[in-house]
């Protein structure tokens, strides 16, 4: 047991406590240091250990730094996940190389070894070549839509079919070009994984791909016989995983769709109405996006009162105030269905006087609202009355609160409201539906916001 | 031009066309307005107020000084008789009740409003006067019920044995019998309701309280028609059933421009509890009840029907408010520039328009006459 | 090597245990923190190049250095530009 | 034994001491039961439903027949002449109030109770007649009170613009404060309470209303006593604050067996908004605002004052229900084997006993003979 | 890598997957049958690899079961604590005398080897005495109070300073006496250990022995070069500190009061009035209480009223009804403090009127119910007025919720109500006892019953 | 022996990890269910007795074993017991 091993082992407990860090928002921050620190600690004491090539690697390393620092740095936050993808592409290429090398280099040890640098190679390489694509598809040089190759389908199983082939002979013949032509064929099937994933999905993709990139450590671990190595890579390959999981969850997506998107000949059915998208979000994004706010206004309409969902709105709003949200209520002079509908349910459910606020007091400061819960109103937010002299309700004052900087619309339906005219605010792309019964919504919503 | 508001003059009505308030409105929007002396006294709105709001006050009558009259009730023969042409009234004018009045103010040339004729349309809310006083209709009613029930109509669990919440029956689930419904929800009872309307199952329930499902085929649209003799039969055992479980029963039928449905009659009455208490409040028109009179507490038995007469008038402070509001905000639709000029092709005004120009523009009123 | 794959059994559960329970909101930044972390092939491009004596091997380790540097370097810059938006927020 | 339940005499009781229900639980202890002819008619008991649940219905007073005699107000004294010595009478006494009276009981060796003479004590509250008969009297306040307002007490947004909530002020928040603060928030008033028990606070605060502090030492226990004048002082300007800021007072402050505290002096009313409303439930112990009187509506100016006579009598079923639950359970902690036999070491019994076998048990009474 | 080590990976493997069953209440019985299977396989993997004594062995074994199983199977549900205890000092005497066989079986191995020796054998040894002890106490045998020796303090210091000694010196000299001494040592420390733990504590003493023996075994593995017993035990070892520290929470107690009672001069407050404890439960405790109840009783009275806790009250009812279970509404006549007090919160947060029940309604079938929460009521649930002629409220009717089967108080602390009686429920052992305002203990409920 | 300390460390993990957010009403049984665990000691018993020569490890070896089984065979049989309450209800 050498100082090397334990430093190893250290920096191999600093990535454990970085990814428990990384799971508490009170404790991201910290989490990410503490793992770069173990990093420096392994890379530098790897360094250390190194007979030849000392100036040339440092070189290398210098050249990495300088590459990616400015990268990470002056990336837009709207850019992030591209640029996650291409990290993890690299990642993924430097293991494959890393096996790819070690093989070449001449290779001692037995069949598990040559499992490993197999496996480190091939995944390494569908790493590499999905995240490019994905990267691709995000930067918008290519499309975002999903692409479905022709027999895409068949073209999938079969390369994947040569990858496992070749694989086999690898093990059996020990031959070098083999292995290349593996990491080729790894190469095509990364494309052709990513290709058919559409926008939305695509964040999960990543994710997988880098659950994927880090069983491909983990194996190069074994080919290398590096414990930090396998842990660290196992440690993102698990987590990784479960992360896809959660995120797909989260979206309300089934990971089959995804993960094997690529042998599917339908279009997955995520973008559909081109011209006039709606943008339905799941009550995760609103807990978080109501969990961060400073303002927020609750307009109820007719639908929280068919909903009775006046206690739910209200425990909501004590929650979100309790930890320091204001939280306002706007009451439109002709929400509900007979004069002071919203007045007798919030009074039902003990909301103060004091929050119940006019057009008057809100539309003049709206733009300053964080979120707008619209709570089964409808009518009584449509900017056609404002706007469009030609619509029925034109002249009816409204809540602006497409204003607002981001509006969540709670309803059952694209059905519209009372007075039968289609809202625009729907279609606005500050707006997130959130689909379901106003009570069940903002019950579940409720639950969220706590665990934010 | 100038606006003039009388004090009423019809008995019993307490209420005035319009507040300091909504004099203030109006003259900011170029008017000029007479306040009758006195008009505002029982919605405790002070001569004094009305002056430094703006207003000046006059001994008489506005009309045939002022341009535009604004009144709760319609004017009386007399007072339309003063009207000169191209004079504007608005008003809550009932002109089946009325017809020789509309004769004069077609005679005369009077572009009449009447506020019973407003479009039920959401442009024209602001103005929808109809809405605002049967709000304030629904909300006294249940005071008016609870005030003559001998009993309680929450429940109370006391060390002197339990008090049963009250069972209250609304029937017409329209703006009124709605409020009538959330009123007496707060207060305690358990309450249920009944409407022909399709779209009334629904708002009943928005507001916590139990619809009565008939069953058959409902309808749509806003207003009540006629029915089918089948669903009028089952109707009447339904409410028969349901009025006898009751301790009140709140009745707002309504059919616009024909008399109120009947929906209870005697026998149902003699069938509920000694001491229950039956509130009409299409007293006025016809009466959802049978033997109910406008302004009058009829027993039945040992059931009390009391019959509504003008119930907003009970209430003047704030059924005036809501009512001057509407009438300035209808006046803000008609003015320009401080000059009234109702463009009566828009939907809102035209629709509200019962005379003009010597022409009764009303249909049915006009076969009436 | 039963060491080692008991290693491996017991970093998978460390893994799906410790990230269990996150909430939506860090999955981006978590993502992107695991991702740093398995640029620790950082580590093994290192020692695979420090013992290289051909030029074919020597390049590709060179390869693998520079790119797996990129990953390191670029993975914790990119998360904690991430994770300075909660600087301020607190529950 | 026999008990009698006679018809209330005194003008404006409608109550009655016994229900068809009480009357069989009576039954059921052994005791025969005579109900004089239309005792129940105001409460809707028919002498048939009396008689079907055990009663023996007479024409007369049952004083002088029955051994034990029943009612809401105390007898009369040509009444309580009749009964013979040993006899039993439970009525709602107010010893100070009926001198007279008590001196002919004593005199006739007759056992008076009287529910305004029980103790609050956790045992007797089944028999707490002040207890009920004041939850029907703090709710009847505010329907009294919503009755005369010319405003909404719920706020409304519409589109004839917003009614803002009414804003109630309740002073002396015993059962009847604590009910009128419940049945005021239930209809959407704005609620604030005050009173001199130091517990009060934290019970008014129960209810969601809010509790006026006056930052001044207050005072323990279960009934108020009288109070320091610095202290007065201060009370005096915090009510006179918050009474003008206010669209209903209801007053229900009490010194038991002392005048009611003068809480609300005319200037106080003068500073109210014109057509708010004030309820004095203390108006038959002297009245907590200066004016007012019992049974009368008074204007200070635009403001009303409505003093308050027998407000139970005014929900007559319930108030009834409740008064002769609280008789019934009281007479069960005498009877034994069909004997009405008090044992008047029994603290509750002891305590609310005025006369007994010629004496004048009650201190203070016996005091003022 | 043989076959051998794979079977034990696996056992590895099921403990920890006992373990996480363990810990949700739906898996529990489930992780202890895997834990069990893996147990299996370990101990018939390692007993087809030995040399010799293989019948004797058995014969252990099977005396080992035959002891084991009636003990397991007949004691009392009210004696398992301290059967745990003795199965845990059986433990870990157990690896006390593996390391203490291994060592004098003659050891080539160096310090690393001789230090994991020491470690179990003295482990093990405080391990099994502290067991014995606790057991003893729990059982009765001995006084269940904490016994303060005279000088425990300086006793407890020497004893431990003494065996640190005599583990130098072990390591130095390699002398099997020494050794022998050592675990003599540790039988004095975990004696002295356990006498000042009082009565309240004796579970959470038990939990870190627990832990102890854990880490004792973990350092045979050491000593054997087991992988198995490494990982098993270190499970144990660190799963039994966590559970020590949460039991710690839930019991309010911090656990340096327990673990170094020894040194304390002072007694431990736990144990104050003998006669009349109350048990003061968790909100967890509570949750997973109403969580597995059939039928619940909330009985409200004027603490509800004063925290403003109906809503509150009204959803955790309505979460419970959610999932099957039957919850009314206990309404006394005089709960609150005035006539119908309870009517107008209930009302007001949209109880049903279905839902409340009077006594008559009640009482009856009161024996049938799981659980009754009391929200801030107290005289209307006291079994004085029923009970003691003497108590000034005999007389008054009362939910006679003693005779539900278990009942849950909430309020702020040990005060009387109105009348200012002393409340025996209070201490009945049915009873839990929530201490805090309403509101917040419902609101945290409400969290934790969506939790279990 | 590096990969024996990797070992402990990542255990010491997953123990902490697993058992850090289990109710409280488990407590006991999760006790009793690692305490049963922990009787994994048998195997080295029975390692250690299946090689010994001298009287005198193989009685202590033997004694081992026995104490080792009642420790497994209670633990696991008092676990299920206790856990059997949970048995019939549904959430
Ligand atoms: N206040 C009055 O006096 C009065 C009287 C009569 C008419 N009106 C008219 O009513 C309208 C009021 O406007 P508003 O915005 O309050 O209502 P609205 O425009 O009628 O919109 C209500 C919305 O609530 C949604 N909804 C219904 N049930 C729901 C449920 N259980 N959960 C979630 N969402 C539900 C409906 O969408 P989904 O079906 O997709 O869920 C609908 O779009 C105005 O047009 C006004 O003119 C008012
Ligand atoms: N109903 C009536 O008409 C009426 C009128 C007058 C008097 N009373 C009397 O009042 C009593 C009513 O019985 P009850 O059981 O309802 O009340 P209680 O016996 O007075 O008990 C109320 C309990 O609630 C607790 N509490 C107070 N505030 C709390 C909070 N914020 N959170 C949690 N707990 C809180 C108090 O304990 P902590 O301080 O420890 O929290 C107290 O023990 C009877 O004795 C009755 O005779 C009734
Ligand atoms: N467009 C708007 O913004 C607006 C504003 C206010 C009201 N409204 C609508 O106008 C409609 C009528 O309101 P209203 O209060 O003036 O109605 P109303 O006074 O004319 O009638 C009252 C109710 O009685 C019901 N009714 C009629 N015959 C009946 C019978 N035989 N049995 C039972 N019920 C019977 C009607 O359906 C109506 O609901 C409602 O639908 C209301 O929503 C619309
Ligand atoms: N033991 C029981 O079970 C029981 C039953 C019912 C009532 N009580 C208690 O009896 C007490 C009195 O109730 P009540 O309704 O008969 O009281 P009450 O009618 O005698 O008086 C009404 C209230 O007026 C208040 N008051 C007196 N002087 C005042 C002043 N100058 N300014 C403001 N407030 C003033 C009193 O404090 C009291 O709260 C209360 O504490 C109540 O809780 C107890």
């Amino acid at each position: 047991m050498t100082w090397v091993q334990l430093a190893y082992l250290a920096a191999a407990l600093c990535f454990i406590l970085a990814l428990k860090g990384l799971s508490t928002p009170r404790y991201a921050r910290l989490g990410n240091l503490v793992g770069a620190a173990g990093m420096a600690l392994a890379v530098v004491t790897s360094y250390t250990t190194i007979e030849r090539n000392g100036l040339l690697i440092l070189v290398a390393v210098v050249a990495g730094t300088a590459a990616g620092i400015p990268a990470a740095r002056q990336v837009k936050m709207t850019a992030v996940p591209q640029m996650v993808a291409l990290f993890n592409g690299v990642g993924g290429a430097a293991a494959a190389l890393v096996a790819l090398t070690e093989f070449l280099e001449g290779h001692d040890a037995g069949v598990l070894f040559a499992v490993a640098t197999v496996l480190t190679v091939l995944i390494g390489s569908v790493s590499f070549s999905g995240s490019v694509v994905t990267f691709l598809k995000l930067q918008e040089v290519m499309t975002t839509r999903p692409v479905l190759l022709p027999a895409g389908q068949l073209l999938g199983i079969g390369v994947a079919v040569v990858s496992a082939l070749l694989a086999i002979f690898v093990l059996v013949s020990d031959s070098n070009l083999l292995l290349v032509l593996l990491a080729l064929a790894g190469l095509a099937l990364g494309v052709l994984f990513v290709l058919p994933v559409g926008g939305a999905d695509v964040p999960i993709a990543i994710s997988l791909l880098n659950a994927f990139t880090g069983l491909a450590v983990a194996a190069s671990g074994y080919v290398l016989g590096n414990t930090l190595l396998i842990v660290a890579g196992t440690l993102v390959g698990a987590s990784g995983t479960i992360l896809t999981r959660l995120m797909a969850q989260a979206m309300g997506r089934p990971l089959t769709n995804i993960l094997f998107g690529a042998f599917k000949a339908t279009p997955p059915s995520a973008v559909t109405d081109e011209q006039r998208t709606v943008r339905s979000g799941t009550v995760e994004d609103v807990a978080i996006l109501l969990g961060y706010a400073h303002s927020v206004l609750v307009v109820p309409g007719y639908g929280l009162a068919v909903a009775q969902a006046q206690h739910a709105a209200r425990e909501l709003a004590q929650l979100l105030e309790s930890r320091g949200i204001s939280v306002d209520y706007g009451i439109h002079p002709v929400a509900g269905r007979m004069p002071g509908h919203m007045n007798v349910l919030l009074a039902e459910a003990d909301v103060p006087y004091e929050n119940l606020k006019e057009l008057d007091d809100v539309n003049p400061g709206i733009g300053s609202v964080d979120v707008v819960l619209v709570v089964g109103a409808n009518d009584v937010v449509n900017p056609g009355a404002r706007d469009e002299p030609s619509s029925p309700i034109y002249g009816m004052p409204i809540f602006d609160v497409d204003r607002a900087k981001a509006v969540v619309f709670m309803k059952r339906s694209m059905r519209p409201g009372f007075a039968g005219v289609d809202n625009s605010l729907l279609y606005n792309p500050k707006t997130t539906l959130l689909f379901g019964d106003a009570k069940d919504s903002l019950t579940k919503l409720l639950a969220a916001v706590k665990q934010v | 031009m100038r606006v003039g508001i009388p004090a009423e003059s019809r008995p019993a009505e307490r209420r005035v066309a319009g507040l300091p308030e909504t004099v203030a409105s109006l003259i900011g929007a170029g008017l000029a307005v007479d306040v009758q002396s006195g008009a505002g006294a029982h919605a405790h709105a002070s001569d004094a107020a009305y002056r430094s709001a703006g207003a000046e006050i006059v001994p008489d009558h506005p009309a045939g000084r002022a341009d535009v009259v604004i009144s709760v009730q319609p004017l009386d023969l007399e007072q339309a008789g003063r009207l000169r042409e191209g004079d504007i009234t608005v008003s809550f004018l009932q002109p089946a009740n009325e017809l020789d009045l509309v004769r004069i103010l077609a005679e005369r040339k009077v572009t009449a409003f009447s506020l019973d004729l407003l479009p039920r349309v959401t442009r024209a809310q602001g103005a929808d006067a109809l809405s605002s006083q049967a709000l304030v209709s629904g909300y006294r009613a249940v005071l008016v019920a609870a005030q003559h029930l001998p009993r309680f109509l929450p429940m109370f669990t006391t060390a002197a044995g339990t008090v049963p919440p009250a069972k209250v029956l609304v029937l017409g689930a329209g703006v009124a019998g709605l409020q009538a419904i959330a009123t007496a929800r707060r207060l305690g009872a358990v309450v249920e309701a009944y409407d022909v309307r399709k779209a009334a199952a629904e708002e009943v329930r928005s507001l916590g309280a139990k619809f009565l499902e008939l069953n058959l085929e409902t309808q749509d649209g806003v207003y009540a028609a006629e029915q089918s003799e089948t669903f009028l039969e089952r109707q009447r055992e339904l409410i028969a059933e349901r009025v006898a479980a009751s301790d009140i029963v709140i009745s707002t039928a309504a059919v616009p421009g024909r008399r109120a449905p009947v929906l209870v009659t005697t026998d149902m009455l003699k069938a509920m509890a000694p001491g229950s208490v039956v509130v009409d409040l299409a007293a006025e028109s016809g009466g959802n009840v049978v033997g109910s009179a406008p302004g009058e507490d009829v027993w039945v038995g040992e059931v009390l029907v009391h019959g509504v007469k003008n119930l907003p008038s009970s209430m003047p402070v704030h059924a005036s408010r809501l009512y001057a509001k509407n009438v300035a905000n209808l006046l803000h639709l008609m003015t320009e520039d401080g000059r009234v000029e109702p463009d009566l092709t828009d939907e809102v005004l035209g629709g509200a328009c019962l005379t003009h120009a010597g022409e009764v523009r009303h249909a049915p009123t006009r076969e009436l006459l | 090597m039963i060491e080692l794959l008991t290693i491996f059994v017991l970093a998978v559960f460390v893994g799906f245990e410790v990230v269990s329970k996150v909430s939506t909101i860090l999955h981006t930044p978590l993502m992107s923190g695991a991702n740093a972390i398995h640029g620790v092939i950082l580590v093994g491009a290192i020692l695979i190049t420090g013992q290289a004596d051909d030029t074919l091997t020597l390049v590709l380790g060179l390869l693998a250095v520079f790119l797996a540097t990129v990953n390191v370097v670029g993975g914790f810059v990119v998360t904690d530009r991430m994770l300075e938006m909660f600087k301020g927020h607190k529950r």
